[in-house]
């Protein structure tokens, strides 16, 4: 497990809009957080920076120690990234290389490689699917593998980028599941507040760029003033009269 | 490789031009006969692709990457019309909105690739029974044929001289040639594991 | 990839972006035959006089038009491969004639120069809709226009691809490299087919049959 | 507006799985219809059947008039489908092409075709954005515009497949409020249970191609054993008591 340290975090587009404005953040080893905003906020572009995928400003740490260009590819092998869409992830012809794809750079051999991917497989109940073309697998179990080549990493930190988007309720009930039998520092960036109430205590609300408030998950969503400023709504869970018609 | 616009003459620019503008013109009315209402859409995305594909750099090692131009492949998916259509828009396209390859050298640039590649390259591909080796032949000569070509537009306005422009432009459009065709076998291999209607398809 | 925006200057707003597309274009053709065939001919033997006064109302046009001029200059070296190669080659085969590379190198460069000013000025729908004012053939310029609209989609697809693959194996190499891309392409191609088949549904939905008017 | 009446409808995919079976249903002349539903229920299907956009058996009359492949065409000019992935929707090269394209087989001119396709875009508050290209536009933007040429075509009957996917909390909102301007025959396709309380008073619920249930939201999405026989869940807002942490 690791922590997490931002400091004066910033990134800009390259048309010069800002999408991180420096932001200052600290995330203990083993913690779940949840990111939450409207669309534009800076979600994605957080997650994406904590990963070393795009160049930002200012310090991150991980466990202490800064990331580097040069240390990046080393800190990243204890990362795994889910992302927004599973297509991003998936383009190897089968289920099996998709998930193995990378684990040979963890310093595992390929019987373990195999071995490690048959087990998160089945953690996310796609046993037998190894041989299939993840081209030919419905939206949920594409999203699926995805947990599953993060889960084969046993990364320290796992991000997650709307994990749940397009999925039914079942589909996101057995991610909700997979979520708190996970171990590790996880990051979920989402727009599913009710979400959010089910699997992180404690969130960050971001707006342009910038954090607004970090805090206990069910205040800050339960903030009707707050919520509205920011183009967000009071989840129905929090609010106590059914829906009427 | 796009020739640039200021290394032909004007004798080349009008006789490639005019050739290409032939070619084009036959290939549209061939296509506008046959084509199928769905198939419209589908020439605009594979366009798209073909696009990509022209501005991906695709790395082959020490530090070296070469850029494919996907005519043999479009033209194995959608027969050699289709692609030669493909080939041209793409290649304007690129002279428009990247330069690569000026717009008055666009006719040269067309024969060189989208000609060689769809007609020479595909009509090879389909002489020889074994896909393999045909792909890879197939990719080969065409890269010879092109760089005949392309040396000769450069001898005739008087850029280089002829036997040293074949040798420098066999280098770069042979090897580039030949890893066309083995990066389409494995694009046509991808396809056969993944979805194998695609490679049954026209042509 | 970074080409996610290619015609990114092109809605900026100058007397230059103001000019008809119609004008452009033509403007640009005849300029580029002017530069490429008319000089040499007309201003012999003092064919750099022409070159300069050329260079001299091209930079200024590109002044009026506002278009960053690091982008120009950045852009406009992608011909300096080319030209190296030639003038190496010339320089090894003997023939060489240092005012003759000078004087091509230096037409190319105009050249790129120019045709990047009308792609940094006009949005490329605008030249399609010219073009397809002037009658050029429809199916090809609906080819275009589709191309246009998915290169944007398939650049980001296949960048949000390349990060994937660096968040899980940064040092891809050699065979194993190529292996990876192609199989990258491949997927693409696969989703482009079929993202065909849906966007000609949609077309269907709004009473596409098959004639493009 | 129309009424929409589907008799013994099926629907198979080309490798033999049967997507729709024996659907039999009736939608009258200005009705609003949710159709909810696992992955993989049939949602999909049973809207592109609909439109004639897959060869389905049984009957489909649209306004009691039978579709058959002749009639097809000119029975989808009383009609407009609002796609679940809006690039797909959105293929000409300004937005404003996009709203006008097919309103010339409408009868419309060109002038006319203009001016509706204004006035749509104001509708969904996207003036000023004609000239601009879709993929500039944000994810919000684009559904907007989608939702634009549909309301341009004025049609009798409108298909909504996923309209609020990848939405945030704002453009979910600003969805419902355009849906409850809309007139004419609605169907709309979704995952998102809360939206149908919000929409629609009436509401289908599929489940391997079969009809389970049709009748009152409220009714069907409140019953708890119902909804975990079919991969759903109660919505927070039928729940009495808020959630608890």
């Amino acid at each position: 497990m690791s922590s997490i340290q931002l400091r004066q975090l910033s990134f800009h587009y390259s048309d010069g809009i800002s999408a991180l404005d420096r932001i200052d953040l600290q995330l203990e080893s083993g913690s779940r957080t949840a990111l939450v905003g409207p669309n534009g906020a800076g979600k994605t572009s957080l997650l994406l920076a904590v990963a070393g995928l795009i160049k930002s400003t200012g310090d991150i740490l991980i466990n202490d120690v800064p990331m580097t260009i040069k240390r990046t590819e080393q800190l990243r092998r204890e990362m795994s990234f889910v992302f927004q869409n599973p297509d991003e992830m998936l383009f190897m012809p089968t289920v099996l290389e998709d998930v193995c794809f990378g684990l040979d750079t963890l310093d595992l051999d390929e019987t373990e490689a195999v071995e490690r991917a048959h087990q998160a497989l089945s953690l996310v109940s796609l046993e037998g699917y190894d041989q299939r073309s993840s081209h030919h697998l419905s939206y949920g179990e594409r999203r699926k593998v995805c947990i599953a080549t993060a889960m084969a990493r046993q990364s320290a930190i796992t991000l997650f980028d709307e994990p749940t988007r397009e999925l039914d309720p079942f589909g996101r009930r057995t991610f909700i599941d997979l979520f708190h039998q996970m171990s590790g520092t996880l990051i979920l960036a989402t727009h599913d507040l009710e979400l959010v109430l089910e699997t992180c205590d404690r969130m960050i609300l971001l707006d342009g760029g910038q954090i607004i408030q970090i805090g206990n998950s069910a205040k800050i969503l339960g903030d009707k003033d707050l919520m509205k400023a920011h183009k967000l709504e009071v989840p129905h869970s929090l609010t106590w009269h059914p829906h009427s018609h | 490789m796009h020739i640039p616009d200021g290394f032909l003459n004007t004798p080349v620019t009008l006789a490639t031009g005019g050739i290409s503008a032939v070619a084009l013109a036959y290939s549209l009315k061939r296509v506008n006969e046959t084509i199928k209402p769905e198939q419209i859409p589908l020439m605009g995305l594979m366009a798209s692709f073909v696009f990509m594909i022209q501005l991906f750099s695709f790395p082959i090692g020490v530090g070296t990457s070469i850029h494919l131009t996907g005519a043999l492949l479009i033209s194995i998916l959608l027969g050699p019309m289709v692609g030669f259509l493909i080939m041209t828009v793409s290649l304007l396209a690129l002279a428009l909105l990247f330069q690569h390859g000026g717009l008055l050298s666009l006719g040269a640039n067309i024969l060189n690739m989208a000609g060689v590649g769809c007609f020479i390259g595909y009509g090879i591909y389909r002489l020889i029974p074994s896909q393999r080796s045909s792909l890879i032949i197939a990719g080969l000569l065409s890269g010879i044929a092109s760089a005949v070509l392309c040396s000769f537009e450069l001898a005739l306005s008087g850029m280089l001289d002829l036997s040293s422009a074949f040798k420098t432009m066999l280098l770069i459009y042979g090897l580039t040639g030949l890893i066309e065709g083995v990066i389409t076998l494995f694009i046509l291999e991808f396809l056969r594991k993944v979805k194998p209607e695609l490679v049954e398809g026209p042509g | 990839m970074k080409h996610a925006f290619i015609d990114r200057f092109a809605s900026l707003e100058s007397p230059i972006h103001g000019l008809t597309p119609s004008l452009k274009i033509r403007l640009t053709f005849l300029a580029l035959v002017l530069l490429l065939f008319g000089i040499p001919i007309l201003t012999i033997p003092h064919i750099w006089h022409g070159l300069l006064l050329y260079a001299g109302l091209i930079l200024l046009a590109a002044l009026i038009s506002r278009v960053p001029f690091p982008f120009l200059l950045t852009r406009s070296a992608l011909v300096l491969p080319f030209s190296v190669l030639i003038v190496v080659v010339n320089y090894f085969s003997g023939n060489f004639s240092f005012p003759q590379m000078i004087e091509t190198v230096c037409k190319s460069l105009l050249s790129i120069f120019t045709l990047l000013l009308l792609s940094s000025t006009t949005p490329f729908h605008e030249i399609l809709k010219q073009l397809s004012r002037w009658r050029a053939p429809k199916l090809f310029i609906i080819i275009l226009s589709f191309m246009y609209r998915y290169f944007f989609l398939l650049a980001g697809e296949i960048e949000a691809l390349e990060r994937a693959v660096h968040m899980r194996h940064s040092s891809v190499s050699g065979w194993k490299r190529i292996l990876v891309y192609t199989n990258m392409i491949s997927m693409l191609l696969v989703r482009s087919y079929e993202r065909a088949e849906n966007v000609y549904q949609a077309m269907q939905m709004r009473g596409f049959t098959g004639d493009f008017r």
